[in-house]
């Protein structure tokens, strides 16, 4: 049913040889298999990491939307040029409160790929974006991003209608809410087209997503001129949630059901819509004041310098 | 269906208007010449069942269709224009014209409110009269509007409009134009009250009309088909000295263009609205501006 | 030197024949032509006032930003798309006091008309303007608008980039603004095109521009289907400074010189720098709780229904 | 001519830099290959004088263009990376390679920033510095930026950021992201206290860069020619798999799209920044503050 990634089938065909070797099947084999895949899991490398996070079958937005929130209602269109569909968004509920919810969003086969560009936003979706927590704001709902995109697109139409522009004012507006901002990296963090909408009070990720200043493939181009060495670019590079993690970057890791989100949409449905309610259930007891403010030291205070 | 319906079977004059044949049991889409059994097509809330043509309705069958059933209470139904610049066309005096559009569309006005409630949830509702002067937007109309606007600030209450029509009434001049910032001005209390404003924009939508209030919606919506522009297809025409692609300009368009947030087909409007109402509704509005207020 | 209108040569003409008939030239005739011009412009009619309004001569919003302010820096594009040549804007000195200046600006020629789209915005212009406004309120700059424009431009790109939402935004942005607002209609203003920088707390009018809900062409092709009748329609619809003084939405018309705006730019300049300096003045008093209400009620208290 | 001018006779390791021929006394322009007499280039502000290419001048000469003589005190010059991820590359360690940065660029961050006088006017003012790993940006260029706004803040004086470069530090990973985050941050606190802040982009200005500090100023100023976009030539001819038109993303590009609001030599830059500075200065934002404060 899930499809495999080929470093999961190198790895359950080898036990598949052997099982059928010593004769083993049945349930033995479904156990071994599993057994495997777990551990196969807990020991994912970065660029294992990538893979998952990359994985065709992986919840995106749009599955959150469906399984962790309800009354989910999509507002589209920047009011200014364009819908961009690689960005989707609108107001819901979580666990009976009204928030905001914004995500990247990909396409699971070629025609919606098209449509959704792959989940690379053009400004129009940052300007989407912006308008969405400008009214969450007004209405005082709390605003929940969830990102995963691979960057944002770079087109000389984008140069043009403003990629720069559209990211650094997403950014800036999301900084400045005034209302809580949670952010749940769901699969790929790519870049400044991902920092746009992930500028908040509270970064979750999913244990197997990864966040970078540029894909593994771009970062390897740039540093090597050799995009085919992206795998060594994500060992380098400290990409996963759980480097992320240890800058202090991110506020809590959401552990992912046994082999992986897509594996079990409901589950990590679930896990993400209490983390993110949790998460609010903090913020919305601090003042505007208070919130500004720890938001500000979050941002301001990333350290890594010598004086 | 709900009652109204039966006391206005019709509905009149506008410019793409379904055709009634003689026998008043068949009617004629405009769009796709499909003859539609009469009684069929009133059910399907005046849409045409082969090409999805959404036709005007007039004020009091669209809120039939918006609203639960009796829960409609109108305000200010007899306010009407006062003819501010003795406007006069072809030796006849807009002054008699308001009289002929006040018959025609038994309404004193373009546009009515009131509140009602949308499953259950109480609104302040505005909707346009497309037979009163094609809907277009003079000094009452405006004045009723803003008036709308500012009862649902003082109920705070949600405000739903929907809005159409040829856009600011030339025979009040200038007068009419200024109507354009007076519903702007309203809206903006209603805005800094955080109360949600929904729009529905149904065909045809222009000038002034789609240039103010009702491109200004939290959530714009608009019908299937719609025509929904600044200014008409005609002077586009002129404009481009070119003929303009069908879809020019419609709802579908505007969707692409990110002007509206959905096109919904009018059938699915109440439980749309029903659901944004809720949650817009259940959002916390007075915690954020009393947070911000300790800010200062 | 000045180009003279139709209206202008004819009469001007016969008094130089009568002139030539009756053997009087030189200095007397000059008084003669004087006296009648003034006499014309004291009773130009409707129709007349739109030709004069129009004149190519006229002054126009860069003019009196030369003439009647100081340290003028043109600020561009609205950061999404465009700039657009057709309105200008930018921080200036009036009388010592910061304000921002933001205005419809037509071409002289052929060339600078194309630029200037004459005087006809695109959607991104009035986004441009909002932008002025909201930089203008964040520094507390007073915002001074000069309407001249036929009207917004009406083509299908217009309507593709939000023609619509750009005006109706850009009035509520003006309605909304923190900072007292002045505007001086110099020449033509032109239906909704015009209005969206025109929502102020004070509307100064030239005393031979004109302001309308259409254009008179406009106006006799929707009412007659005939834009030929276009005088006829200048004449019903009550478009001059005048009227709108009489219907109470002008604060103060503006004398202009003898024989118009155009046959005097410094002494035009001084009278509108003077004029909504002194609006100025009186704006500033107030505490933003009452110049919000006093705007509030300017258009919410416009009238003219039974009830 | 100002006299750092004469320290700094050439500048260095620019992509694309002016060649200087071996005596010295010539160099060739690398846009239109004109031969350019050295003497007269730096009195030209490095600008050729036949194609008015705008070649990258290093911080300390744009200090001294921009700046009335001798008016610039430095803040937080000995701050540097800490190399934060422990970037290794082909066998070379980051740590390592930062070392040779600073003696290259005699600088020990790709950013320096302190306070100055703009036409006898107080203002903070920070540079990039390309000779430092291209103008990229990692955590201490982040923090500096950081700090520059907020001494502009404390001050109450305006902000002139010159950027350009590479946008975020690659070997710095996310930590370096996160700097756009950090200096949109502190930005948002000089919005706040209504100060002005003037960006001017340089050549190139790519990346992260412009898509955070660089293009959010409340004037944005760009050099002629400048190549100032999100996404480098190189990237976008592979997105787009074709050539670009050599005029894509330069400065005048930009502002014919609307994203700065000149394009102003290096020679006029400081009289405009002068008479901004005036404007926005002598403004009253006290009295908005005072008043909002009172509304609420
Ligand atoms: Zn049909
Ligand atoms: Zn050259």
């Amino acid at each position: 049913m899930v499809s495999l990634l080929d470093f999961e089938s190198a790895e359950l065909e080898a036990i598949r040889k052997r099982a059928h070797r010593d004769g083993i099947g049945g349930e033995q084999l479904d156990g071994a298999l599993e057994a495997r895949l777990t551990e196969i899991y807990r020991n994912l490398t970065p660029w294992q990491k990538v893979q998952v996070a990359r994985h065709r079958e992986r919840p995106y937005a749009l599955d959150y939307l469906q399984w962790a929130f309800s009354d989910f209602v999509e507002l589209r269109g920047d009011r200014r040029y364009s819908d961009d569909r690689a960005i989707v968004g609108g107001p819901a509920t979580l666990n009976g409160r009204s928030v905001m919810v914004i995500g990247q969003q990909k396409g699971r086969d070629t025609r919606e790929n098209i449509q959704r560009n792959f989940g690379m936003a053009h400004p129009e979706g940052y300007r989407k974006a912006e308008r969405l927590m400008r009214q969450a704001e007004r209405f005082g709902m709390p605003v929940i991003t969830m990102v995963d995109t691979p960057g944002a697109n770079a087109g000389l139409t984008d140069e043009e209608r403003g990629q720069a522009e559209a990211i650094a004012s997403c950014i800036a507006t999301m900084l400045s809410l005034h209302v809580p901002t949670v952010t749940v990296v769901i699969g790929e963090g790519g870049s400044g087209g991902a920092l746009a909408i992930a500028a908040a009070d509270r970064i979750l990720m999913l244990e197997h997503s990864v966040f970078t200043v540029a894909s593994p493939e771009a970062a390897a181009a740039i540093l090597w001129r050799d995009s085919a060495k992206a795998p060594e670019a994500a060992e380098n590079m400290r990409i996963t949630a759980q480097d992320l993690r240890s800058f202090g970057l991110v506020d809590e890791i959401i552990p992912e059901p046994e082999g992986g989100a897509h594996r079990d949409y409901p589950a990590v449905a679930k896990a993400v819509g209490d983390a993110a309610n949790r998460a609010l259930d903090v913020l919305l007891e601090l003042s505007v004041e208070r919130l500004l403010e720890q938001r500000y030291r979050k941002y301001r205070d990333i350290s890594f310098f010598l004086e | 269906m709900k009652e109204i319906f039966k006391r206005h079977p019709r509905y009149a004059q506008a410019p793409q208007d379904f055709e009634a044949l003689p026998d008043n049991l068949w009617i004629r889409c405009p769009r796709c010449q499909e003859l539609l059994y009469s009684k069929e097509h009133e059910q399907a809330l005046y849409v045409c069942s082969k090409c999805k043509y959404h036709a005007s309705v007039s004020a009091r069958e669209r809120l039939a269709i918006t609203l639960d059933e009796g829960s409609f209470s109108e305000h200010d139904a007899g306010m009407r224009s006062a003819d501010p610049i003795g406007f006069r066309s072809s030796g006849e005096s807009y002054a008699d014209k308001l009289t002929k559009y006040t018959e025609q569309a038994d309404a004193n006005e373009a546009f009515l409110y009131g509140t009602g409630r949308i499953e259950g949830q109480d609104v302040v509702i505005g909707v346009i009269e497309f037979k009163f002067c094609g809907g277009t937007v003079g000094a009452a109309t405006g004045e009723k509007l803003a008036r709308a606007v500012e009862l649902a600030v003082e109920r705070r209450l949600p405000l739903v409009l929907v809005s159409g029509g040829g856009g600011m009434r030339m025979q009040e001049g200038i007068i009419s134009l200024m109507q354009m910032a007076k519903t702007l001005a309203a809206l903006d209390r209603l805005r800094e009250e955080s109360l949600p404003y929904i729009s529905i924009m149904v065909d045809p939508c222009l000038g002034g009309t789609t240039a103010s209030y009702a491109m200004m919606g939290d959530v714009n919506i608009a019908e299937p088909g719609a025509y929904i522009g600044f200014a008409g297809r005609r002077v586009i025409e002129q404009t481009m000295r070119q003929k303009l692609p069908q879809d020019a300009a419609t709802a579908e368009f505007l969707l692409q263009h990110g002007m509206v947030d959905m096109v919904t087909s009018r059938a699915e409007i109440p439980s749309v609205l029903a659901r944004l109402l809720k949650i817009y509704m259940a959002a916390n509005p007075s915690r954020e501006r009393h947070l911000v207020g300790q800010l200062a």
